[in-house]
């Protein structure tokens, strides 16, 4: 059992409960109905009545995930991407930069 | 914008460089030498060796002697490894470098003929005379360097490749670092890894070096003259593979 | 005649570097040169093990003496400081070595199939040994000056690695980026040995701590802790100074990751070494220090995950993750730090948080390592890099994939792996100094979380795609790799109690006791 | 307000300074991925000069007891910023070598030696 001074947190039992959940669930899921037929019309699925699109077409990128965030926090990326401009001199420039300012903190704060 | 920021990081650090500077001791009355007095005092009756600094170098911090050696090691293998031939498989690369075969004038290669064995034997005395006159295996190994790469530089590659090849340079830079890392490994048999083993002992460079200042003894010094020897082997087969490989791509006669 | 069990220290350093001095003469004789370099780094465990044993049942840390007449011979006799390099072994070096190890033979394990297309494997492995070499010296070295040329040793290394693959273009520019980085960065490191050295004539961690505890702080010894803090936050690739870590973690070959990481969390060991134990015992305003590690924690936490959003790359993505993990060391270290002065915050919640950084150290190595060799895996199998091109490689791959989930799942905290285990206690114990702290780094676990759903997604998920019906399972080597440091994931997530126990608690203990590694070597203080 | 005299005597320890102010201008302001290895050498030759400024003892000798002059005896210059810096400088040729190397590889991949050309790797 780990203490982590305000709590505790024990892997084990976390496991043995999601075991027991897991089971409750496998047993739902074995009483549901034999009769579904894995074939014909019902597994596809209902477009407004068009036809179904190949898979590949409809695959999702990874660029597409996310993009919604991505939007929202759009200037906070402008202002990234201006930072990681892949340039060395700017890898050095931020260094020495909170290098001095450490320098500075340390000379006046402490 | 940006040169702005760089200019005032610029003149800031300067300003904090040079208010560091006067908060140091003031220059040549150090405020404290506990350390290296032990090391002025001591350094001949334990390592029976005149030159205090390389007793030092390969004795008392001979641990950071290893961590330099490997140092350079590193930096030749990734030299090396860097760069190794590779085919282009990016599109974007355009620059192929041009074949040129052809030796310096008849001037340039005669006087490096002429030099390369006067250079060569300065090397090995600063090697050999390292733990008794200014000098040791790194600088001597520099030294043999400079002469070997006189003898590369003067020549075109199809004699150069001839003449001294990367493999028998990569072996005799593994045997040099073997060679050191075993004389470290001597002491470990006696007392301690990097424990000066043969000092003082009889043995081939033990002889006991006369206290105070003195004319030098070339047989003292214990296991200092070996890894300046091994060190100096090292030094000159990395930096000529660093040399040869750099001139080879430089003619466009690298090697597959 | 000669007692083996004194010379441990020696031998783990002396072993892989025998190695590695051999490995070019093999050339390109891939067999040879993976048996050479995992014997090595196998025997070079087994004596990191051995001391450990020695380290836990010993009171005082372990020392060696290179070149003296007896190991334990710390001063020479009659002298009243040290004038040999000594190795100073306490819980945290030992911890430090330990995930070093593993993780330098699980890359040379991996390296065995990963490299065997590729030219200069000789030199792949000698690298591979010297990066393990240096940061082994880096986490094991009681002296200042020997702890910056081991760091040189692991950064003229991993450079040279990181441009292994040097028919791409991206992977020079890297290797430049990092070398300039981090060159600079050591030079700096050696700027302020020299400062230090200028006033005590002292290179010893030990005793310079102690000279400083005793004279008090000066000038010059705040400009040097700058110096210091700049170089090793740097080195460990805190947010704003981290953009050389992407760069250099993406290029570099799978193999050669987790030893990488080894290195930078070696730099970050630097970092406690020297404000916990070197100016540990002086009298300063630690809260000062403790915050400018949380302020620099905390935007590499959130920075971190929002730049590893939107990338495409798949390495570079998991190296923008690991800049936010750092952050999450980082911030327990700094509330430690602040809290030293304090007796009832400390005992409270100062030591736990303590444990929790160095406990989330060894977890994010693991799992870090385990990420890369399977995105490695996915680029060795397809040879694409990119999200864009990837998807529905779930079918072609599957252990890969359920490594990733794993590998995914730990790095964002989802119990029972052992990302949940160490990020609960930094959670609760840098609630009780500041409540926003934990609030962010609540935030940011949920954004990772979010982020390696994505990647799951683009890499992993989707319909079969016709140019990856051809791809095959990673080979066995490669798969065996990545399994041990998924094992050591889920025991380390299953059992956190006994290895905060066994390993963490010591560590914390040595790093707050500066007094203890003062006497080490200068006898009872 | 300033102590001229200590300005004067710690001259050497200003070159330093000055000097590593020149580097981190080199590094943070030039263009040619050649000028910024330059740089850094710069940064490390002033580290060097550094260490070595630190050994100096006024009016003392050379740490070599080989026929060295009467005078010498018990009273030598600090040897060991002589070991650190062999130590420092061969650690500089080192990455000095593998930068080039670097920027040649570097050169063929990209055509340029320019920074601003030199960064595909970005965002």
């Amino acid at each position: 059992m780990l203490n982590t001074g305000f709590g505790y947190w024990e892997p084990i039992i976390f496991a043995l409960t999601f075991l027991l959940l897991g089971c409750i669930a496998y047993f739902i899921y074995i009483r549901g109905n034999p009769k579904h037929k894995k074939v014909g019309e019902q597994l596809k699925p209902f477009l407004s009545g068009n036809p179904e699109p190949a898979k590949e077409l409809v695959h999702i990128r990874g660029r597409h995930i996310y993009w919604g965030f991505k939007e929202a926090f759009a200037p906070v990326y402008r202002k990234l991407d201006e930072m990681h401009d892949g340039d060395v001199r700017n890898y050095m420039l931020w260094f020495f930069g909170i290098l001095v300012i450490l320098m500075l903190i340390f000379l006046g704060g402490m | 914008m940006r040169k702005g920021v760089a200019i005032t990081i610029f003149f800031v650090f300067l300003a904090l460089m040079c208010y560091l500077a006067l908060q140091l001791h003031p220059f040549g009355e150090p405020p404290n030498k506990d350390m290296d007095q032990y090391f002025i005092d001591h350094a001949q009756e334990e390592v029976s060796a005149n030159n205090v600094v390389t007793s030092i170098v390969f004795d008392y911090r001979g641990f950071d002697t290893l961590g330099e050696a490997t140092v350079l090691f590193t930096a030749v293998a990734g030299t090396v490894a860097v760069l190794r031939s590779f085919r282009f498989k990016d599109k974007l690369a355009v620059k192929k470098l041009i074949l040129m075969d052809k030796d310096m004038s008849v001037i340039v290669r005669t006087i490096s003929n002429i030099l390369a064995p006067i250079i060569l034997t300065f090397g090995l005395y600063i090697i050999l005379h390292g733990h008794l006159t200014p000098g040791g295996g790194f600088q001597g190994g520099a030294v043999i360097a400079t002469g070997i790469a006189l003898l590369i530089v003067a020549n075109a590659p199809s004699k150069v490749k001839r003449m001294i090849s990367k493999d028998l340079l990569n072996a005799a830079e593994s045997l040099g670092a073997l060679g050191f890392l075993g004389m470290a490994f001597l002491g470990l048999f006696s007392a301690t890894f990097f424990f000066n083993a043969i000092a003082n002992s009889g043995f081939l460079f033990g002889d006991k070096t006369p206290l105070g200042i003195n004319y030098g003894n070339l047989n003292t010094g214990g296991t200092l003259p070996y890894m300046n020897i091994f060190v100096g082997i090292k030094v000159l087969a990395g930096l000529g593979a660093i040399v040869l490989v750099l001139y080879l791509l430089a003619k466009g006669g690298e090697e597959e | 005649m000669m007692d083996i069990s004194q010379h441990y220290p020696a031998l783990i350093i002396a072993i892989p570097l025998f190695a590695a001095f051999l490995c070019p003469l093999f050339k390109e004789r891939i067999k040879a040169l993976a048996t050479l370099a995992i014997l090595a780094l196998l025997a070079t465990l087994i004596f990191v093990v051995l001391l450990a044993g020695q380290v836990y049942t010993s009171v005082a840390p372990i020392t060696y003496t290179y070149g003296s007449s007896s190991p334990g011979l710390t001063l020479p006799s009659g002298y009243h400081v040290p004038v040999r390099i000594i190795f100073e072994i306490d819980g945290l070096s030992i911890l430090m070595a330990l995930i070093t190890v593993i993780l330098a033979l699980v890359g040379a394990i991996y390296a065995y199939s990963s490299i065997k297309d590729e030219s200069g494997k000789g030199k792949f492995f000698a690298l591979l040994l010297l990066l393990t070499v240096g940061a082994l010296g880096m986490v094991l070295t009681g002296d200042i000056f020997n702890l910056f040329v081991f760091l040189e040793i692991s950064s003229i290394a991993g450079a040279a690695l990181v441009a292994y693959y040097n028919y791409r273009g991206e992977a020079n520019e890297a290797a430049f980026k990092y070398i300039t980085v981090s060159s600079v960065g050591g030079v700096l490191v050696l700027f302020a040995i020299g400062i230090l050295y200028s006033e005590y004539d002292l290179l010893n961690i030990a005793a310079l701590g102690n000279a400083i505890s005793t004279t008090g702080l000066s000038t010059l010894d705040l400009f040097a802790l700058a110096l210091f803090v700049g170089a090793f936050a740097m080195k460990a690739g805190t947010f704003p100074m981290h953009m050389w870590l992407p760069d250099a973690y993406g290029e570099a070959p799978a193999a050669v990751n987790p030893p990488l990481i080894a290195s930078t969390q070696a730099s970050l060991y630097a970092l406690l070494r020297v404000t916990y134990i070197m100016y540990g015992g002086a009298v300063f305003n630690y809260t000062t220090l403790g915050w400018v590690l949380i302020v620099l924690g905390v935007f590499s936490m959130i920075f971190g995950v929002l730049m590893a959003l939107k990338q495409n790359d798949i390495k570079r993505f998991i190296g923008y993750t690991a800049v936010s993990q750092v952050g999450y060391m980082l911030v327990p270290f700094g509330v430690g730090l602040s809290t030293i002065g304090d007796d009832v915050a400390f005992g409270t919640y100062g030591i736990t948080a303590l444990q929790a950084g160095l406990f989330h150290m060894i977890n994010d190595a693991i799992y870090m390592g385990m990420l890369f060799m399977v995105v490695g895996c996915v680029y060795h199998a397809t040879g694409k890099r990119n999200m864009e091109e990837l998807g529905g490689l779930a079918r072609n791959m599957p252990l890969t994939a359920i490594f990733f989930m794993i590998g995914g799942a730990a790095v964002s905290g989802v119990p029972p792996f052992n990302g949940f285990a160490s990020k609960i206690m930094i959670y609760e114990s840098i609630y009780n100094f500041h409540p926003l702290l934990s609030i962010i780094a609540i935030v940011v676990s949920i954004i990772t979380l979010g982020a390696y759903v994505k990647a799951f997604q683009g890499i992993f998920l989707g319909p079969k795609l016709k140019e990856f019906e051809n791809v095959e399972e990673a080979p066995t080597s490669m798969l065996v790799s990545i399994a041990v440091l998924a094992a050591l994931v889920i025991v380390f997530g299953l059992m956190p109690s006994l290895v905060v126990k066994t390993i963490i608690a010591p560590a914390a203990n040595a790093l707050v006791n500066p007094y203890g590694y003062y006497a080490g070597v200068l006898g009872g203080v | 307000m300033i102590n001229w005299e200590i300005v004067v005597q710690n001259f050497p320890f200003l070159v330093v300074g000055i000097l590593m102010a020149i580097g981190v201008y080199t590094v943070t302001m030039k263009r040619n991925l050649i000028k910024i290895v330059i740089g850094v050498e710069i940064i490390e030759s002033a580290v060097n000069l550094f260490l070595i400024t630190l050994g100096y003892v006024e009016g003392a000798y050379a740490p070599i007891y080989t026929m060295a002059p009467k005078a010498a005896e018990n009273n030598m210059v600090l040897p060991t910023p002589q070991a650190l810096t062999l130590t420092a400088i061969v650690i500089g040729l080192a990455v000095t070598a593998l930068m080039l190397a670097l920027a040649i590889n570097i050169y063929r991949h990209y055509g340029s030696l320019d920074v601003r050309v030199a960064r595909r790797l970005r965002e």
